[in-house]
């Protein structure tokens, strides 16, 4: 922006005269772009500023701590990590069972800078990695949409764009240091790389794209999309009738390296030739070939031959490609879709079978709002640049299209692929405005360069008109003459970029930059309050428990318990092992006499809980409650019943009213405990549910409190061992309370005599 | 002061147990299985002749004991007057008191129900002992007269009995592998190897036919001696330094050799395909594919680290 | 006196340690009266420390005294206290009929069980003719350990009962010293008829009887940690002495559900041994002549002897398990052996060994594991994996070790080595030894040259690079068709 | 495949069918016919060496193939490693083959300055440093050859490294 009121000043000759030497434009390109990811990473930078430099919210506090054994142990123990500090007993063949791209980024950028004698903490490079990352994917774009449009005013929009937008933001703050980090910008470039590679037909570019390929694989589970887009793309491309014999060895060289190179990773494995989701690519492989061998034909011999040779040939290949693809199905070569792809077709698919992926709220379909509120003006901008692609109907173009097609009906299924969508929503947005733009900012006559762009908002448009004379002779000058339309356009577009900007500096400050571990309120006299119950439970943790005490909590605080309080655990984000998560959602949803054993088995030493009732923080684990309900359920149908937890009018209820199954719940006692005690009679409430809660609070034998953080957020508990002279643990309990027996309880039924 | 008592009383007592006479009996005996309804048969017992056949008990119905306790001949009321039920395999024993009246006669009414849990589910009959004894010197009597044998019937709830827990030592366990995966016959394999490698010669044959030569090659020494000698030995180098890699190296040793290889790679590349080149097609310059050749060479470092 | 007592035996400290109790020997005695004690006089003295002052003598002497230092209190005395500081202030506590309801605040059921969570170790003497005070009846209630209904209760046998001394009551029972009560369990109140109480295996000959006179019987629950050490014989049952109807009519219990003397151990090896009758702990019935019914001969009770079990047991003088250390290790050439690693690979083969000692009286022996009876290692996962016999290896004086090897399983995860050895009056066992067992990392694997099946594919591979040479050979120095031989084909 | 695919088609010549079917083998058989004999006709020496090494390959995987399915898979990753190599090799050597067929020219455009100058300028950081002329004078064929070297390496190095 700072070009911008610099160049408002300076005078138009000036201008025009930079304007018609390259090597200027060059500069002047070079200078935005590193203004653009200057302002992609200052506006990332809030969250430090606002809270501190801290790992966020819950994966990457995993990837912190893999890094961080990747730093200690070198390359070769990573990859053979075996971690037995989560999933207690199972362990997590952790090294085989990650995508390393991310940790090994972050560890080459280390040894780096070590190298280079830069004293710096792997925490702050891991804090700092996002943003870092989000500069070269508006590079990236600023690449890709340049393949697209001739005009570079459109990609330094996009660039723009895609440095600012806040559907990329909300991934890649720093501090929020997860494998979309790079994987975005991998993405992008992969994308570059395939169109290059499709443009000039070449091996090069086309191993170059394979590499990148290979390297977004090692990144994120979301390469699936790369390898269900490129094949699609070259298969509308096909039926188009654009088959060209660049697109075979673009394809061709890209599939055979970069399977192989995905192949690779020790997570991936066979992958590639076992699941469905990539059998699209190998078939466009062989249809290629096939394809490819016609057109040898077809230039070999006369058309009424070939026709014939293309019935029977190509016919029966396809039927043999067909049938052997379904055998294979059949026969168990290949796995059908996973569960995880289904549900990207029907959204209510996960809901029944697999809760344990609907529980994942960033697995909900999209509401609408989000997409405005993550996109802002982009998204009307979007379809005119999908437009705008239909015009100049390219390969390349082909691909925006297809690509915008697929990723917003995924975007619409869900939340997280929101982030999927924005690339190519910013380089349509962006050909879109910068058509606009250059249109309107032809001072009367296309040769003549007219200033009166300096108005828009940044530099970026400026570049475009210097490129205006060239496009002026490759395309036909659409004319528009009067002045005042073209101020009144260009001034609304202006307008419109700064609202833009302006949203997305607040939705970044305000909605993107807590880092969940610690959540900040206002004190009534506006001042920030910090509530840090997190950090200070788990600093209880790991100074208060012996080393190797396994603490049982839900799956969503597993990372955070493994690396800030330095504790084993029993389940963990990390979601690959479901029915041990069914477990201990069955310990958490039944009574104490059935989950007691359980945690005997499990070796449990402490239960830890999420419970926001006191300060009204809804995330807690009441709420999530019916979520592990359901997943044990899944796994002992005729053990926990969902139903059994809401009251006969079938509402989810917390107070005097609640279900026997759910007030004998262990989740509910943990949570409720001692709580009305807080209260003076009578007024003991839960500030979340809004219920008024009875005055006497269950009672604990098997569990006793250990620890309760100061607002009550997470409550420790810790699991009393077995009772020393064989009583169970409710008869133990009582008579600590007091009560002698008088007489033996007289069981029911037959007497029994007692053998040896 | 106690024991000073219990000094005492062997004295007093010796006398009475000197003259130990009389001893406890019982006549007309007899036992009967009552149902809901109907009361089954008397049947009748005693001291010499005991009942030959069981008497089978179901769990709806009970068992009535009467009988008349005699000491020394004449009815009198025993303080113990038990009827004690014995599970023969496990020698657990249930007793059941009898009510006594003055005169002797005593009666008790064993309901199914009654029966500990071990003794009902007890596959051998239960021997039924009469135990009369009291205090004083008269001599006990124990003596079996009958058995019962417990029956189940089917369309009630059955009695299940579960062992408690005993500490002993529990039976061996031992882990059964997965087992491996087993090679195909090494003939087969072996048969396939010849064939791939029969065909490199194929393929040498195939080229001969075709007039393919390598004639060239003193042409292309005389002009870029240095650079075509590097450029192949490299590409050779490179594959030799996969083999190794292949059989020993780690990463680490492998990408600064890659590296270096490929930097000569490419810049002998440039001279020799440049010279190709100008045998082919005289006159271009090809700087442009080494050029990609080095990209690339560093990508190939980059990606795998 | 006590004082001076106890001063000269911390001067002595070590030599009376090598004589006194595994669990320390810290004895209270509680009395209604302290006089009391005379009655048990001999009992006592067996337990006392012999000639404090004679440290000499201690060897000779330790086969009358057992070394205990011995405090007398009645419950009503406000010095009497069982912790101190909440530490114990006695190892054991004997405690002998009282008449009281209650037993006063020193001794609420609370404390007693405190008592014994702190591994403390109680023996209990009760009697037929006093009530049982009301916090022992409730505190046995939660060992589960049942006594007759108001407190009260007379165990009587009208077939064997001593002739002599209760030939009208028949309330002194004469039984044969008890045998195991399985098989495959050690015994320790099996006497020879010297009246020697032996740990080992002295199966067969049991001559001689317990009296047991005027004593009040107790049953007991299904749970394991309860084991009677004396049973009363089929034909005896117990009746309520105070209500004066001619016969029984609600029977507490009779036979062999009737338990005499029984003994209850805790999960941490602390003990409780409830002794019904207390006169047979009296010098009246330690070595009298008694005549079993109908014979003629009277024969000498083994009481002594018993009771020097009972205690010794109680006291953890007997029946203690010491477990000196645990080791397992690696065991393949080639890989380092060291001691306990954190860490294993899945198909290792492994050593595992415990070494065990077992107190006798004033000394460790080495332990052997009865019979018919095995020392079990687990090794579990959620559930165990295998359950292997160790077995015996080495043997020294005082320790024997028990070790067994075998191949991990093919499944990774935190695995335990688990010994778990409880059995009925041996101290419990319970060793727990976590490792991880990882995956065979990468370069573990069988190379692929190794497997024949891949051969055919390394060769392809191998063709492939080959003939790519070849090709670029080719392609680089192949003239236009023209004449000229082909050589340097690699 | 091309060269392969005449071999295999002129394989099953049946004459002994109805009309119908007779004709269309005949159709089968001229086309075969026909594709041959362009081939010999217009393919130069250069190509025609290219053919009989993709020919090898396919041989070369054809035979790995066969034995997967003879043998069982079981070392995956090996027979993965191995077929792939010959098949990845296989369609690299195709494309050299369609770049440097004079009948392709047309499909792979010299680059032309105004298209390229962006490229270099940001696309390559790469290749900065080359001096443009380099870039004005463009040659598909040798091009083409280097860009097959370093596919082909980058190629073996994956085979290698996966097949342990």
């Amino acid at each position: 922006m700072a070009v911008a009121e610099g160049a408002r000043l300076t005078p138009v000759e000036l201008l025009v005269s930079l304007g018609r030497n390259p090597t200027t434009k060059t500069l002047l390109k070079i200078i935005i772009l590193v203004l653009i990811a200057t302002a992609a990473v200052a506006s990332r930078l809030f969250s430090v500023i606002r809270f501190e430099s801290i790992i966020h919210e819950f994966d990457p506090w995993f990837n912190f701590r893999a890094t961080k054994y990747l730093v200690a142990n070198g390359f070769y123990q990573f990859w053979d990590w075996f971690d037995d500090r989560t999933w207690h007993p199972l362990g997590r063949v952790t090294g085989g069972t990650l995508y390393p791209g991310l940790m090994v980024t972050s560890g080459v950028i280390y040894h780096l800078l070590r190298f280079l004698t830069v004293p710096v903490d792997i925490r702050n490079i891991c804090v700092l990695l996002a943003p870092a990352f989000s500069g070269l994917t508006a590079y990236a774009a600023y690449l890709l949409t340049n393949e697209m449009t001739t005009s570079s005013s459109a990609g330094l929009l996009a660039a723009a764009f895609m440095g600012i937008t806040p559907g990329y933001i909300s991934r890649s703050v720093a501090g929020s240091y997860d494998n979309e980090a790079i994987a975005i910008f991998l993405l992008v470039f992969t994308f570059y790389l395939w169109i290059k590679a499709l443009k000039l037909g070449s091996v090069l570019w086309g191993a170059l794209c394979a590499l990148f390929y290979g390297y977004m694989v090692a990144s994120w589970g979301g390469y699936a999309f790369i390898t269900c887009l490129v094949p699609l793309h070259a298969f509308v491309l096909v039926c188009m009738g654009r088959f060209s014999l660049r697109l075979y060895v673009a394809y061709t060289t890209w599939y055979a390296l970069g399977t192989l190179a995905s192949m690779q990773i020790p997570f991936v494995g066979f992958l590639p030739v076992r699941t469905s989701e990539h059998m699209p690519a190998l078939g466009i492989f062989g249809f290629l070939q096939l394809v490819a061998f016609l057109e040898y034909v077809r230039s070999a011999v006369p058309s009424r031959q070939f026709q014939t040779f293309l019935y029977i040939g190509l016919g029966g290949i396809f039927g043999a490609g067909l049938l052997g693809l379904v055998g294979l199905t059949a026969g168990g070569y290949i796995a059908p879709w996973s569960g995880r792809f289904y549900s990207l077709w029907d959204t209510g698919y996960a809901k029944i079978h697999i809760p344990i992926i609907a529980s994942v709220s960033e697995h909900q379909p999209t509401a609408w709002p989000a997409f405005f509120f993550d996109l802002n003006m982009l998204i009307w901008l979007f379809p005119a640049g999908v437009y705008m692609c239909f015009q100049k109907l390219e390969d390349e173009h082909v691909f925006i299209i297809v690509y915008a097609l697929f990723g917003s009906y995924f975007a619409g299924v869900m939340v997280r692929l929101m982030l999927t969508l924005t690339p190519v929503v910013c380089v349509a947005a962006a050909i879109a405005a910068s058509q606009l733009l250059d249109t309107y900012l032809q001072y009367k006559s296309p040769e003549v360069v007219d200033n009166k762009e300096e108005e828009s908002t940044d530099g970026t448009s400026k570049k475009s008109s210097k490129q205006s004379t060239l496009r002026s002779a490759s395309q036909p000058v659409v004319g528009i003459y009067t002045v005042l339309s073209k101020a009144f356009i260009a001034g609304a577009m202006t307008v419109f970029l700064l609202i833009f900007v302006q949203h997305c500096t607040w939705v970044t400050s305000n909605a993107y930059s807590s880092p969940s571990v610690v959540l900040a309120s206002r004190m009534p006299d506006g001042s920030q309050h910090i509530i840090d119950d997190y950090r200070e439970a788990y600093q209880w943790l790991r100074q208060n428990t012996k080393e190797d005490a396994k603490i049982m909590s839900w799956w969503d605080y597993g990372y955070q318990i493994g690396g800030m309080a330095d504790r084993p655990t029993l389940v963990d984000n990390n979601t690959w092992n479901n029915t041990h998560i069914a477990t201990v959602g069955k310990a958490m949803s039944s009574r104490e006499e059935v989950a007691y054993p359980i945690m005997r088995q499990h070796e449990v030493d402490y239960v830890l809980v999420v419970f926001g009732g006191l300060l009204g923080y809804s995330g807690d684990d009441i709420n999530k409650f019916l979520w592990m309900v359901r997943i044990a359920e899944g796994i002992w149908p005729d053990e926990v019943k969902e139903r059994d937890f809401f009251t006969p009018r079938g509402e989810y209820k917390v107070d005097a009213d609640a279900s026997e199954t759910m007030k004998n719940s262990l989740m509910y006692k943990m949570s409720y405990h001692n709580y009305a005690s807080l209260f003076p009679p009578g007024q003991a409430q839960d500030r979340v549910r809004g219920a008024r809660l009875p005055d006497q609070s269950p009672v604990l034998n098997s569990l006793e409190e250990a620890y309760t953080s100061e607002n009550w957020i997470i409550r420790i508990y810790k699991v009393k061992d077995l009772d020393n002279v064989g009583r169970d643990h409710a008869a133990a309990a009582s008579f600590e309370r007091g009560h002698k027996k008088k007489k033996a309880i007289k069981k029911r039924g037959p007497r029994v005599l007692r053998v040896e | 002061m106690r024991f000073l008592h219990s000094f005492v009383t062997p004295l007093l007592l010796a006398a009475g147990a000197a003259q130990a006479a009389s001893s406890w009996s019982f006549d007309d005996a007899t036992v009967q299985v009552n149902g809901k309804k109907a009361a089954g048969t008397k049947e009748k017992f005693s001291e010499t002749k005991q009942l030959s056949q069981p008497i089978t008990i179901s769990n709806t119905e009970s068992i009535k004991i009467l009988l008349v306790a005699k000491d020394g001949g004449k009815g009198k009321r025993p303080h113990q007057a038990f009827v004690v039920l014995q599970d023969e395999l496990s020698g657990l024993e249930a007793p059941f008191p009898m009510t006594v009246k003055e005169n002797g006669k005593a009666v008790v009414d064993i309901k199914y129900t009654d029966l500990p849990v071990q003794l009902a589910t007890s596959s051998a009959p239960l021997k039924a002992s009469v135990v009369l004894a009291s205090f004083g010197s008269s001599q006990g009597l124990n003596k079996p007269v009958f058995s019962i044998a417990p029956k189940v019937d089917p369309n009630a709830a059955p009695l299940v009995y579960e062992k408690p827990l005993r500490y002993g030592k529990r039976e061996a366990i031992h882990h059964t592998f997965r087992d491996d995966p087993k090679n195909p016959p090494k003939i087969i394999s072996a048969f396939f190897v010849l064939a791939v490698l029969a065909t490199v010669p194929a393929l040498l044959v195939g080229w001969l036919s075709l007039g393919a030569n390598v004639s060239h090659i003193q042409r292309a020494l005389r002009d870029a001696p240095i650079a075509h000698g590097v450029f192949f030995g490299s590409l050779i180098a490179l594959e030799g330094v996969f083999y190794l890699y292949y059989v020993s190296w780690t990463l680490f040793q492998v990408l600064p050799v890659i590296s270096v290889v490929g930097a000569a790679t490419f810049l002998s590349g440039t001279k020799a395909l440049g010279e190709v080149q100008r045998r082919d097609s005289p006159g271009r310059g090809d700087y442009d594919s080494s050029q990609r050749k080095m990209c690339c060479g560093n990508k190939n470092g980059v990606d795998e680290d | 006196m006590r004082s001076l007592v106890s001063f000269l035996l911390l001067a002595l400290v070590a030599s009376v340690q090598a004589i006194s109790s595994s669990g320390g020997n810290r004895l209270l005695v509680i009395l209604e009266d302290v006089a009391e004690k005379d009655g048990y006089s001999k009992f006592l003295g067996d337990l006392e420390v012999p000639y404090l002052y004679k440290p000499h003598h201690l060897l000779i002497a330790s086969t009358t005294g057992r070394g205990f230092d011995i405090a007398y209190e009645t419950p009503k005395s406000e010095s009497l206290s069982l912790f101190h500081l909440g530490e114990r202030s006695y190892d054991h506590v004997l405690l002998f009929p009282t008449k009281a309801k209650g037993l006063g605040p020193n001794l609420t059921p609370n404390v007693l069980l405190e008592f014994i969570n702190a591994e403390g170790n109680i023996l209990l003497a009760l009697s037929g003719s006093t009530p049982v005070p009301s916090s022992l009846v409730s505190v046995l209630l939660e060992f589960d350990i049942h006594l007759p209904t108001d407190r009260q209760g007379l165990v009587v046998d009208h077939f064997n009962y001593d002739t002599t001394s209760a030939s009208e009551k028949h309330d002194v029972l004469l039984l044969p010293t008890p045998g195991p009560l399985r098989p495959d369990y050690k015994h320790f109140f099996s006497l020879s008829s010297s009246g020697a109480p032996d740990g080992r295996e002295r199966a067969g000959e049991r001559s001689g009887v317990v009296a047991f006179p005027n004593g009040i019987g107790q049953t007991l629950g299904q749970g394991p940690l309860l084991s009677p050490i004396l049973r009363a014989p089929s034909t005896s049952y117990s009746y309520n002495p105070k209500e004066e109807s001619e016969a029984v009519d609600d029977l507490f219990a009779s036979g062999s559900q009737l338990s005499l003397v029984s003994a209850f151990q805790a999960r941490n090896s602390a003990r409780l041994t409830v002794v019904g009758s207390a006169d047979m702990l009296s010098n009246t019935w330690f070595d009298t002549d008694v005549k079993k019914v109908g014979e003629k001969t009277s024969i000498k009770t083994l009481n002594r002897g018993f009771a020097k079990a009972v205690s010794g047991w109680t006291f953890g003088e007997i029946g203690v398990v010491r477990v000196n250390w645990v080791e397992h290790h690696l065991n393949e050439e080639g890989l380092s052996n060291a001691s306990n690693p954190k860490i294993y690979r899945i198909k290792n083969d492994v050593t595992y060994s415990v070494s065990l000692s077992e107190y006798s009286w004033d000394k460790y022996i080495p332990f052997t594991v009865p019979a018919n009876d095995e020392l079990q290692l687990e090794y579990s996962m959620l559930s165990p994996f295998n359950r292997l016999k160790l077995n015996p290896t080495i043997s020294s004086e005082d320790s024997t070790t028990y070790s067994v090897s075998f191949k991990l399983p093919d499944q990774h995860g935190i695995f335990n080595f688990l010994v778990n050895y409880k059995r009925p009056f041996l101290s419990n066992v319970f060793e727990k030894n976590t490792v991880s067992v990882r995956h065979f990392a990468h370069d573990e694997w069988p190379r692929s040259f190794v497997i024949s099946g891949a051969w055919p594919w390394i060769a392809g591979i191998g063709v492939t690079v080959t003939g790519w040479l070849a090709f670029c050979a080719v392609w680089l120095y192949s003239a236009p068709p023209a004449k000229g031989e082909s050589k340097k084909k690699q | 495949m091309a060269p392969k695919k005449p071999a295999t088609a002129t394989g099953p010549a049946t004459t002994s069918a109805s009309t119908l079917s007779s004709s269309a083998s005949g159709q089968i058989d001229k086309i075969a016919l026909n594709i041959v004999q362009h081939y010999q006709k217009t393919t130069p020496q250069r190509t025609k060496l290219i053919d009989t090494f993709m020919a090898f390959l396919v041989i070369v995987g054809g035979l790995q193939f066969a034995y997967c399915v003879l043998a069982g898979n079981y070392p995956f990753n090996a027979f993965l490693s191995g077929f792939s190599a010959t098949v990845g090799q296989f369609v690299l050597t195709a494309s050299l083959r369609i770049q440097t067929t004079e009948a392709n020219k047309s499909e792979f455009p010299s680059v032309s300055p105004e298209r390229f100058v962006p490229s270099v300028l940001f696309s390559g950081q790469l290749v900065q440093a080359i001096p443009k002329r380099i870039l004005l004078t463009f040659v598909p064929s040798h091009r083409a050859f280097a860009d097959y070297v370093v596919g082909s390496l980058i190629l073996h190095f994956f085979c290698i490294n996966f097949i342990n």
